[in-house]
């Protein structure tokens, strides 16, 4: 078995009183997308804010190519070219589509000075290949719908040559047809060597985009399995239940 | 005769009860000779002030009467009026500059008379000391002054300063805590009270009728109405009175006369005043007057106050009959 | 805090945060008694520091609700100026006229054209915010100057002295209710809490929810007691000065007698607070108009869509803080006898600082009345404290700005480790 | 036909230069629900904000029970026995789930005060039908997940009898449990003769939940089917090409 | 507005709220021109007003940065006050025992210390809010009362004058450049200005972006080429009173020439206003740091998962206002030839209104540099002007602030209806 590209062992988390994620390990390898799933509160977001840095873990390592890496902030995610695209978007409301694709990592002229034509025309070069209908460049996107907003972060989060990708329900907002869009770029993505975590609760899509799925239930890890390997129901058995039915049998 | 004649007046801040009076006695002297009157109002900043003498000399005046808030900050304004040619008279304050023509109460004279008054009647015991703000340059004039009278009675030990402090803004209520707190920690063994205005008397006084000590002598200023009613009621002992009236006469009619041609030096009544600072400038420094209760009858007879507002709540005062 | 400790106290369900200021407030006290060799800690010095509170107390009660809602008030310093101003006017020059000198309805009518006034500024101020979406900031800045102004145009710079002596009693030393009426006050209050304590409990079991241990209720309700029968205890401990005595003897034909003595009791300015603590902490916690101030504060557009008028609730806020800005002044120029222009400058500094060293969040949201009474108790304490030791003024001012940015600083340590946000 | 329970008329509104909303109609009886479909950003929310009171329209009418009303604020919406579950969730984060639950309409004794004890009590009872794994009544809503929030939103729109209750991408954050959950209180409510209107982008469910589905594109009105009628090929058509190519041979 | 201007105005893509706030200031400056009776708009008042202006409106462009971000600073009018107490200290009593008197290291040097000590201060108040989480309203009323303090310890209130003759050519009337570098300076912002246009067009042309009509282009670049040469012209009217030109001869031993005249030309101060201005606009538009500052002021949280460190973000945003501060405080001490305790009281009221006159939003992310420095002199227009036609100084302050709520709330007005929010 090779080096997974990343792998989070033995992570916990709690807030007050509440263990959000409790000794969780998870990894993932070049090229492959791995489902993370459960029901509501189960520990999914917080697990990958530990990954992108926006919460700091209680105990357990992190590997990134088999070599233990801190992530103390969203720029040292960003540092080892991991990019998240939130269930809550990060966007700042008050800057356009383009200064937000591009934020943290603006196109500069030679003299240092950034370049908002030419960061405007690769926006509207990216967006085409996720929304066609986009077209509000220059208006500040507090004024977008939910599903334009989400349209933007994902744009954000691939342009820039991760190498691992978190999406958290990344079509949650998104129309049918962007839906498909998203679908198709996970897998281009993945040809591309990516390797991918996806939350979801939609399992028809997960077992269609996934290669593996992680399911979670009250903070802890209920387990992985093949999607090859198990069926929708088995998931859903996981997710409701806490265990896999067919593994209890057998 | 100053027809068509303009006299400029930068004022320092309308805060003070008294500065009002100032105005209208200006306003008079001008209008019998004939000049109109433009001001302006610093509100306490030397940094406005300069703006407002700038103004007013684009706006032509002839003459201009300045009440510096900082007499060491009013440089770039003599130096503005000189080069439009403006005679300027240091109003109040002294300006320690030879183009000022000086005209004043004497502020350490002031504080002078302020111990006096209390010192006479508590020539020994202990003494507070309610001073200013500290960001007034007055206020420590003022303290100056009231430390020359005392300086010996300290020295013999006669008197010792049990609590000292400055009020910021010369605010009332502030001087009210302060005095508090000292009359607590000294366990009521207060025998006298400097304070420097008459504000803060007020505050002071209502500290010590809380401990049943109103009628220890309390000093103040300015001959503000509450206080010469309580020097009647006799829970403060003095208010040095600066007769603002004279003093806006005065400035008016030596403005016009500047204005006119006359030189600083030919001003009726002009001496010579040598600043603390070793400058000698040509001045006219009036006498203030410590009000007393002996000594009512003088703002009574001067209209400064109506008879009603001094003797309200007075009994067996002659004056108030 | 030792285990067992923090074990009572968990049990007891009491508000380490209540904890920690008045361990706070115990401190500077210690520090200063000792500094001032022995009178700081005196009856008389704590009656004095709740007289000088009284006005800040009150204003910052309402402060509360202003920054709960993520606004600001600058303008009560000015307000409370131009209302003392005013109040000074009415009371010495227009109803002496209508009623004679010396009629109790002067106070009263005083008092009344006071709070509508103070009402109804702030509630103009509330509909600018409100109903105009003018930031609160912004109207309360311009109030600040306004008012100001105002309250020198009133008397053009000259102080309104004296005042009503009836009005005066309602600020200070002069009025206060004696021995007698205060031990039967803390008996009442003490009754009230037990009752409180019972009927909570009766409550809670009639709904499933869990209690505390019985013990511990009855620790708590004597705690309660306790507190405040010693504080009654202090307040009833300050003698009357012997010369205040002698002369009210004299003034009635009367020979002292001799070795008499009596105490002062609660002043009214101090029960006013009380009152106003009560009434407001009511408020904040069990009417719906203290609910939707909270929930504006966590989410303003959610608080609106949940069909809360948010326009008229500001103007409700607004209004209150003006309301308690006229008590605030009745007290203020009460306790000072005479009404100057420049009464309660920088006051709106005083009140905000005590909100906030009190817990009340600038993010909006939180905030509790007790705290920012306390927090005006330990600002208070620490000014007058150090004026008694004889730290001059412009030092003073340099402390009092540590002081608040390290007790906020505190307080989100504390939040941060609670897990509250 | 008997009257509509609710009818919105030539409904239009714009921001600055873009129609966010031209000239639609749409209506709902009692016990009936409504689908709205469309791509991102085209309309569906700020159609139903209007009738929320959220946002004002610019023309167009509102009819309740035939009668013709006006709707200037969510006030008069609520007065209207209108409940909405809006799509960015709108509550209190500072105040706990029975606070928010109650919002607008607490329980109080006689005296006129809050009765936070009872309503704690009600809302534990309330929320053991939508998400029986939900516990955390004495937090504030802040610390909850995506999921969690979006049960207390739901809860609070359907406890108070309302008439008429718009639901904007209600279970776009539930698991799949708490997605069955929502689905069968739906049908509950239209049996005890609600209106509802109902967006989201799952095809799938809509055409299991709804009697109706309109479907709107860039603002308009593409069209209104009954569900029997058509197949989701067709509604799939319509959100996507913006008309009914069954309508358009015949 | 008629309909063909309108157009006119789309075109040339005017920003409508610059033209409004133009508007604004010259109505008022036109009802001034009137009511003095002609002297309101004359070279010399005008130029008098740029150098009343200069200190507050270099502090307006760094609170911009400040407010944006969602924070406030009150403590610029002490920070102010210390470092100009410090700076006059520095030059008075310390360094020409060093260099000896007139030096020109003497004005370097203080300068030096005066920036160093702006951002050093500037920048621990920032780390204190972006580090320690405190709010900046804390921080800076702390620092409010801190460095007043401060200011008056330095000196014990005394005031530190005269100070050094070069030092106090940056303030003002003293430090001018003359008519004939003035126009050079023209000449050159000219050239830069059309410079600008052709490169923006050449570069929008190259990305198949919309441009405007040709005539557009010119017609803009002719008013702005125009704007300046006026500023230019105005400044080289104002020519200096024949006494100081007599002793600038005398003190040389020459006599006068009949009828010889000078004009002043552009003050240092403004120039250092122009030039602060122009690099911070660059900075706001065209820098990463000023876009992170207005993504920081949109969504902070958003900002910081974007991989902004807001935290050392916040610092250098105090440590900016800080320098710009200290920049403020030469000016002021400058012009007024002294360093007293109060220098600076009140500005960060004045300062604020200045740049929420000039549209920038307390709520964050909104805000233009230029629109502060209009605020600035609106603000001055209006003081200076009411001064000029005597109205009284608390009806001042009263109609100041009904000005600044009153133009606040245009500004929502317009917002509301250009729809940005
Ligand atoms: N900042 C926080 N403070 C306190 N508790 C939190 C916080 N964030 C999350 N939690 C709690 O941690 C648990 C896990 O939350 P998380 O957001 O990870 O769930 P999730 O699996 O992403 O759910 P969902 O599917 O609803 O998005 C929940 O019970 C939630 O209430
Ligand atoms: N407050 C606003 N200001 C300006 N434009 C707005 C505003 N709200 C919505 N819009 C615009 O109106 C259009 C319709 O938005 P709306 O939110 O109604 O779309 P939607 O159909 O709900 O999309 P989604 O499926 O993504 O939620 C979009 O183009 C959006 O950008
Ligand atoms: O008259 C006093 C004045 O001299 C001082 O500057 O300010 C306070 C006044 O009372
Ligand atoms: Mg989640
Ligand atoms: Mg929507």
């Amino acid at each position: 078995m090779t080096t997974p590209l990343l792998e989070m062992r033995n992570i916990s988390i709690h807030f007050g009183g509440i263990k959000a994620v409790d000794d969780v390990s998870i990894d993932v390898m070049p090229g492959e997308v791995v489902g993370l799933l459960g029901h509501n509160g189960a520990g999914k977001s917080t697990l990958i804010k530990i990954l992108s840095g926006a919460y700091k873990k209680d105990s357990g390592e992190i590997y990134v190519d088999g070599k233990k890496v801190e992530i103390n902030s969203p720029r040292d995610a960003r540092d080892l070219n991991i990019e998240t695209i939130y269930q809550t978007l990060a966007l700042s409301d008050n800057l356009d589509a383009a200064s937000n694709l591009f934020l943290g990592r603006e196109i500069v002229t030679r003299f240092g000075l950034v370049d908002d034509t030419a960061m405007e025309a690769e926006s509207r070069k990216i967006m085409a290949r996720l929304n066609p209908n986009f077209q509000r460049f220059s208006e500040p996107v507090r004024s977008l719908s939910g599903g334009q907003r989400q349209s933007v972060a994902i744009a954000r989060a691939v342009y820039f040559n991760a190498r691992i990708l978190i999406m958290d329900e990344p079509t949650a907002a998104l129309g049918v047809h962007e839906t498909a869009m998203v679908a198709d770029l996970i897998k281009e993505l993945k040809a591309q060597g990516l390797g991918i975590f996806l939350i979801s609760h939609d399992t028809r899509e997960m077992m269609e985009l996934c290669d593996r799925v992680s399911v979670m239930k009250n903070g802890q890890l209920v387990g992985t399995e093949r999607v090859e390997d198990v069926t929708e129901d088995d998931i859903l058995s996981m997710i409701i239940l806490g265990k896999n039915p067919k593994r209890e049998m057998a | 005769d100053g027809h068509g004649m303009t006299v400029g007046v930068s004022w320092s801040d309308f805060q003070e009860e008294r500065w009002k009076t100032d105005e209208a006695a200006i306003l008079g002297a001008l209008e019998a000779a004939g000049a109109s009157y433009l001001s302006a109002d610093a509100q306490s900043s030397a940094t406005k002030q300069l703006a407002d003498v700038e103004s007013l000399i684009t706006q032509g005046v002839d003459a201009l009467i300045i009440l510096a808030q900082d007499g060491s900050a009013i440089g770039p304004a003599l130096d503005a009026a000189e080069a439009a040619g403006i005679p300027v008279i240091g109003y109040d304050r002294l300006i320690e500059d030879p183009r000022a023509f000086y005209l004043t109460f004497d502020n350490v004279e002031v504080g002078r008379m302020q111990a006096a008054a209390v010192l006479e009647l508590a020539p020994e015991g202990n003494y507070v000391m309610i001073k200013g703000s500290p960001t007034d340059p007055n206020s420590d004039f003022l303290r100056g002054g009231q430390q020359e009278i005392l300086q010996a009675a300290i020295d013999s030990g006669a008197i010792t300063i049990v609590g000292e402090t400055y009020t910021d803004g010369w605010q009332p209520a502030n001087a009210q805590r302060n005095m508090e707190q000292i009359l607590t920690q000294n366990n009521n063994e207060v025998d006298a009270v400097v304070a420097s205005n008459d504000g803060m008397a007020g505050g002071v006084v209502a500290a010590l009728a809380a401990q049943g000590m109103d009628g220890i002598p309390v000093s103040g200023q300015d001959g503000d109405h509450a206080a010469l009613n309580r020097v009647a009621l006799g829970t403060q002992t003095v208010s040095v009175w600066k007769d603002s009236r004279e003093l806006g006469r005065n400035a008016g009619e030596i403005a016009v006369a500047l204005a006119s041609g006359t030189a600083m030096s030919d001003i009726e009544g002009s001496a010579t005043f040598t600043s603390p600072g070793g400058v000698d400038v040509n001045s006219m420094l009036l006498a203030p007057q410590p009000i007393t209760q002996d000594r009512l009858n003088l703002v009574l007879d001067a209209g400064w106050i109506a008879k009603d507002v001094l003797c309200q709540g007075v009994t067996g005062l002659a004056v108030c009959e | 805090m030792s285990n067992g400790l923090g074990n009572i106290i968990k049990t007891l369900q009491l508000d380490t945060r209540l904890l920690g200021m008045i361990g706070a407030f115990v401190l500077i006290a210690l520090v200063f008694h000792i500094a001032t060799g022995g009178t700081f800690l005196t009856p008389r010095n704590l009656f004095t520091l709740t007289l000088q509170t009284a006005s800040v107390a009150v204003m910052a009660t309402g402060m509360v609700f202003v920054i709960v809602t993520r606004n600001i008030d600058l303008s009560i310093g000015s307000l409370l100026g131009i209302i003392g101003m005013l109040m000074g006017v009415v009371q010495v020059q227009v109803l002496p006229e209508i009623f004679g000198f010396g009629s109790p309805m002067i106070w009263i009518i005083t008092v009344a054209i006071g709070l509508a006034l103070g009402a109804a500024i702030g509630g103009f101020q509330g509909w600018l915010i409100g109903y105009l979406a003018i930031p609160s900031f912004i109207v309360t800045l311009g109030g600040l100057l306004i008012w100001r102004g105002g309250a020198w145009w009133v008397s053009r710079g000259t102080t309104i002295s004296p005042l009503d002596p009836s009005f005066v009693m309602l600020g200070g030393a002069t009025g206060t209710i004696g021995v007698t009426a205060s031990w039967i006050l803390a008996l009442v209050g003490s009754a009230l809490t037990i009752y409180g304590l019972a009927n909570n409990r009766r409550k809670y079991i009639s709904h499933d929810f869990a209690v505390k241990p019985l013990w511990a209720e009855y620790l708590l309700g004597a705690i309660l007691v306790g507190a405040i029968c010693g504080i009654t205890a202090i307040m009833n401990a300050y003698m009357v000065p012997t010369r205040i005595l002698e002369r009210r003897f004299a003034a009635e034909g009367l020979e002292m007698p001799e070795g008499y003595t009596e105490a002062y009791g609660f002043p009214i300015s101090v029960l006013i607070v009380l009152a106003v603590a009560i009434a407001m902490t009511v408020i904040a916690r069990k009417t719906r108009f203290g609910r939707y101030v909270f929930a504006m504060g966590g989410n303003p557009d959610a608080a609106e869509l949940s069909g809360i008028n948010t326009r008229l609730l500001t103007v409700k806020v607004f209004a209150l803080m003006g309301a308690l800005t006229a008590i605030a002044a009745v007290i203020a120029s009460a306790r000072l006898g005479s009404a100057g222009s420049s009464l309660g400058e920088l006051d709106e500094l005083r009140v905000i600082a005590a909100a906030v060293i009190g817990g009340t969040a600038l993010a909006g949201g939180v905030g509790t009345i007790y705290g920012a009474i306390l927090g005006a108790f330990i600002m208070q304490a620490l000014v007058s404290g150090m004026g008694m030791v004889g730290v001059d003024s412009p030092l003073q001012n340099m402390i009092v700005g540590g002081v608040l940015i390290v007790a906020v600083w505190v307080d989100i340590l504390y939040r941060r480790k609670t897990g509250d946000a």
